[in-house]
């Protein structure tokens, strides 16, 4: 990633006012935003946002399973996962798909470091928060009757199994497996979306149902939470986002742009179809719409245009409708708060459109077969490539961290009574509300 | 004594307040209840999940009276208050009281009311 | 806006170490900052202030109506508000009122492009949430019984028949009528608080009082919810008003302390007022006051001095007072949530104020009277002008937008039976809490 | 501070592109984002974290006093607080612990001037937000029964009487007390929780009491807006502390990680103390972690390694705990919502551990015996001078001005009826919740 | 006529309105009550502070009948749906109302219901 | 058997509660309602618009107990643990209950209570 950078950031030395290996005030500002902001998606955005959609009886045990695994994800990646996400492994075999464990607990950085023209502390710190967030996100699907205890040893070892390496294959630099082959993942289509949103199918499923469900009504808690964690979703995306062109650049103004036009048109979009389908649009809808479209538009946010940014919201959201609406209900899994339906199905649409629209534009492109030859199938078969492998080893990872976890606990699931009365009082001792 | 029970609809509750208070009945107790009966209830779609509400919100008036008449005036003053004359406007249910005590001077039965 | 901006920043080159045309990485850090800020206040912000001060039946049709006319409004403007607001007109006398036709779809702009210091798509996209923001602001004072339908056509026409030309005639450069007039408007008083302060009760008075107002007691669903708004505005205001300097610069420095000293003045003046009026303090008036202060600085945010910035937010709140407590009831309008009595009399005073109390100081001022010749007087009375001239547009702008979109869905207003019932039940199917 | 400032920078130099005395516009655009950040802090993240832990029936008042007291003591900030804290006093002994009165209203600074390389007006707008929290964060200790006038009173009276000579003697420049002592806090361990926090607790064993504690079970409102508040403020928290690097910097991402760090291992601390005491982890647990390690590493922040970093959160939880469990019940004081066990305590244990921990590194640390002369101990003994006087001043302080706004509102708490009724109806006529 | 009422565990309201509603029994009142007895609370943590939540969550319901015989087809189809066998099911209490009105229609008595 | 329906303050729920157990009877439900009375009512101010709010949050507890005695004793219980002396302290109403079912065990009448 570093390798990549520095070549991005090369294009723009005429118009910087830096040299390389200078820290840059206006990039470390920026960078150290963007931190924040991603941030501030987990235990605020993601979690209210999850929290709202909740039976009122789970409600805090979900909040908690975000807010929780937050922070524990958090020690992880400081303790192992940077190192193997983004540390160089000696052996090239390995270097495909762990980057080792030379940076264990930041070993070798020191806060002098830069990573182009800002701090390595700060890279660190801003890629941290992109790996708390995937593996809350995969918490959606298994809300109201997972252990909290299973929860969080699934959290602590998929960040080292599933999330770092699979990091390490599509940011990791030279040597690294999908980076090498040229795959195009802005700011996290595969790595973060389809990842925690497969994760999320795949715990559901071996969790099993909720009980009563769908023949039960499981009714949302309070919508009004869930619009405003999408509000702060969106927010902190313009650091997920602006913030992976890794600097206060002309790209960063095309993903700010691009995100601004997919969120709003897949916010409208999901409305749309909506009144048509059922007669009635949602404020669910608006915001489950606002949601897939900063999802798709994520792995394509540095690479489209202001047309392709129409593109990939619209049918972001439409999938991610179609996940929701059709898909779960055909397969009757329990997707509870649709991190499959809506993560993965966007994230997927995101990665392969971005083969399809990236802009055939030196000076934006990442290597690869578009870039190298202006090969665009060649281009779309990578990116197929990219997600074809990342689905597999979330999905092989999930199911040994889920064995693990479970075995460890004492069985994954809470028994039928404690289900019935809610999570909240009997996992936590707390109650949603006291009027 | 006498214990009128009426369901109501929510937004009749202060027509309906307004007309006991004015025909010389000054105390009640109400409670928010829900109902089930003849009126359709409406259905709430989340992310294309449709449930239907069957229980509609509804309002109970507890009213506690000495005497026949005062029973008759009530019932009058809900009738005429309540009535929307579309299906859900609910029901009087009356039945008796063998005591009544004011809690703060001890008062019993008429007296207490 | 553009000229004007690099004339601004001539100003600044012996300070700034960049040369015009070169992208600066703290302004396009600022800037992309400030965009991200404006973006929260709505859907976040304004949805949260406004959806609190809703009876429990209305709160999630008033978010929507928030949140959904802020996606729709965000498509519109780069379909084509944009390019009627900051194009430019080959036509000299449509260029006073009209940007034109040329930047559809940004049309004719490219990534590389600069505003000043910072990429143009950044600029694009910070625009962008000033127009969305603007008919939001409207919805306020309709909640509770206009047709969702009839608000979405609403907002679809008024972004492009009021918005986008006013936003041309005062911030679109050389040839547009109050911008060679010499108006001052920092941040948006005329073209964002007067004007959708005025468009709200225009609405107001066309689709008519709620049923039961004034009689019928509407208690706010959670004045909680609506201090947390308020909170939410008054940060991403910083955007809006330090990010109206286009870049992070002494001006931006101005605005941001105005910003802050205006707004806790006014949040403490509303606070006191009502102490003495009516004996209680409410946590609403202060977020009242909060947001009045701020509206009133925003014109004025780059322009006056420390003793200005109270002055303007004390009497912005003074006058936002009597908006709400006095005016109304005289009236009898149904300014439901005070879109009118805060922002457009606030916005107004803060907009006359601008002329009187801006700081005779030629690096902070604009073009306009008192720049060229130190006349203040005349600077008061192009301040008249463009208050006189925006009210004007507004008006007569949002009566025919208003009959169109009724016209097209049958009627603004829902029927008396919805309203009753609730529109969050019979519009959307949702209900705000399920406990 | 200015002067320390400038040492600091001079160590940059040849890695910052800028001389000094310019404006740089990545250093301004990061103070200026800082300064939002720490303003959300308050009226949103502190109103909603205190808010939610609050009896329905005083949720409001509660929320009140922590916006109110924002409004007012940023008023009281500008009118002469900075001027206290921050202006030069020309009597040398005065200097020690005040800065006199030549900056009141901002007299003598000119928008202009820069604070090493950004401009003066942000750095007065950026203090004036700890100003303000600090004095918020004393009111979750005396909530529930205390006059809002006489709280009103409190803060005006403190922020000048209190606050501002503290900021005076540990940052307030040459000649300051503290200052001079080499006493290390980065971003105010001593000067805003140590003091926010004993405040806190002076308060709440002068007034008394809540009727029924502990005996009656007194239920926060909603623990999920507590969680959402502890989310705002780590967010918030990125620019309390790397914003205290004053500039968008190498130390800014020392703090910046080190924050992120101590807080998510003080969250995790926090839950598995609970879990292992109490058997059940809780949502407050979580959050309640998160604020206690936000508070330890605040005077850490910029002068710690990882390692350090993890002791300092780990440790500032665990004495959080012990104060909020233990240490509360042993004295029966009713510290209601912990302002003293939380910030009060953890913030020592920051203070401390930052003598005992703190990075010996010169281009990191400030004037001390340790930067002077490696002397650890020199500097441990002046950090516990620097918390000596700090709770010294704040005790005699906090006292005096209870005692004055008590008489002069006739008393500073609220009677009996009024606190069994609650004071969201009595004080303010309003309610928490309209279903 | 004849009021039935009673307090049920509150996730057995759906099985019980059913079973009723099959008996021919449409129309019921229900309200949100808190019940105190033999089963054990719970109990809530804050910060260390356990308290004790001695009122479980129960729903009550109200349904009045024409005749004894709707009594016990109600009282059946409560006791049937409403079993758990475990400490806290609830409890069952039948009185006497003398006057029923249909407020929309006027109707009394059995007519009324 | 008879049934006691209580309404009180809320905030004296927990002594009424304690009383009540203290003197053998362990079993209640309680539901939260709204009175109204001559006890006056609060007005909330919401931006400069008053709503008087006549209806004031009461508790109310029933009681279902097998014999006369132990009505006295509940009466006792609730009047010296629920008064204050000031207005709006609340009623006590007594009424008939025919048959009592518990729904665990299908016990009936004062087996069941
Ligand atoms: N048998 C009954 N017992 C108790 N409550 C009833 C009964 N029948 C109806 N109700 C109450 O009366 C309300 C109105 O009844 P419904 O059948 O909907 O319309 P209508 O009052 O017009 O006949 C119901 O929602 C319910 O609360
Ligand atoms: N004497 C009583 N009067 C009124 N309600 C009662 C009485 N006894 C019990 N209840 C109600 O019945 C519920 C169940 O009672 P409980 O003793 O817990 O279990 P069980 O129903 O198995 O005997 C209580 O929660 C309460 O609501
Ligand atoms: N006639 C009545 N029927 C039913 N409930 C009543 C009646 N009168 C009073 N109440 C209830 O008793 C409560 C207290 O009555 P109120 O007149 O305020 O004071 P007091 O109990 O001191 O006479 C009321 O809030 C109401 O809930």
């Amino acid at each position: 990633m570093k390798l990549k950078l520095s070549a991005l950031m090369a294009l723009f030395l005429p118009i910087f006012a830096f040299a390389e290996d200078k820290l840059d005030t206006g990039d470390t500002a920026w960078m150290m935003m963007s931190t924040a902001l991603v941030l501030l998606m987990t235990p605020a955005g993601l979690a209210l946002f999850y929290g709202g959609m909740t039976r009122s009886k789970n409600v805090l045990n979900t909040y908690a399973m975000v807010m929780g695994a937050f922070v524990l994800a958090i020690v992880v990646w400081i303790v192992a996962g940077y190192s193997i996400a983004f540390g160089t492994n000696e052996s090239a075999s390995l270097q495909s798909f762990f980057g080792g464990f030379g940076n264990v607990m930041l070993d070798g950085i020191t806060w002098k470091d830069l990573s182009g023209s800002y701090p390595t502390y700060v890279f660190v710190a801003f890629q941290g928060t992109f790996a708390a967030i995937t593996v809350a996100i995969a918490s959606g699907s298994v809300i109201g009757r997972m252990k909290f205890s299973t929860w969080m040893v699934i959290v602590a070892l998929w960040g080292l199994v599933v999330y770092a390496p699979i990091t390490h294959m599509v940011w990791g630099g030279d040597g690294a497996l999908l980076f090498d082959a040229g795959a195009l993942d802005f700011a996290g289509g595969t790595v973060v979306h389809m990842n925690g949103g497969l994760a999320g199918l795949v715990l559901a499923i071996l969790v099993g149902k909720r009980a009563g469900y769908p023949k039960q009504a499981m009714k949302p808690y309070s919508i009004l939470l869930t619009a405003a964690g999408a509000a702060l979703l969106w927010f902190g995306w313009y650091g997920f986002n602006a913030g992976s062109a890794f600097g206060a650049n002309a790209v960063a103004g095309v993903a700010l742009l691009t995100t601004t036009i997919a969120t709003a048109a897949a916010g409208l979009t999901w409305m749309i179809i909506e009144w048509f389908v059922f007669k009635k649009p949602t404020l669910l809808g608006i915001a489950s719409g606002i949601v897939a479209g900063l999802v798709a538009i994520t792995p394509a946010a540095g690479f489209v245009s202001v047309g392709g940014a129409f593109i990939v919201g619209i049918g972001g959201s439409v999938i991610g409708f179609f996940g929701v609406v059709t898909l779960k209900k055909m397969f009757k899994y329990d997707d509870s708060l649709d991190a499959f339906g809506i993560h993965f199905l966007a994230g997927l649409w995101g990665a392969l459109m971005t083969g399809v629209l990236a802009l055939n534009d030196q000076d934006l492109l990442w290597d690869g077969p578009l870039k190298e030859s202006g090969d665009r199938m060649g281009q779309f078969m990578v990116q197929l490539q990219s997600v074809g492998v990342v689905a597999l080893w979330t999905l092989v990872g999930t199911v040994v961290v889920y064995y693990i976890a479970s075995a460890v606990t004492g069985g994954a699931r809470v028994d039928a009574e404690t289900e019935e009365i809610g999570l909240d009082e009997t996992l936590h001792g707390e109650k949603v509300t006291n009027l | 004594m006498k214990k009128i029970e009426a369901v109501i609809k929510p937004f009749k509750l202060e027509d309906v307040k307004d007309a006991l208070v004015e025909a010389g009945i000054e105390g009640m107790t109400v409670s928010e209840v829900k109902g089930y009966g003849r009126q359709q209830g409406h259905s709430e779609l989340y992310r294309g999940a449709e449930y239907v509400v069957e229980f509609i919100p509804k309002i109970k008036i507890e009213i506690v009276v000495s005497s026949d008449e005062y029973v008759d005036i009530a019932i009058k003053a809900i009738q005429e208050n309540a009535k929307t004359g579309k299906i859900g406007d609910g029901k009087i249910f009356v039945s008796d009281i063998s005591k009544v005590i004011r809690i703060r001077t001890d008062e019993e039965d008429a007296e207490a009311l």
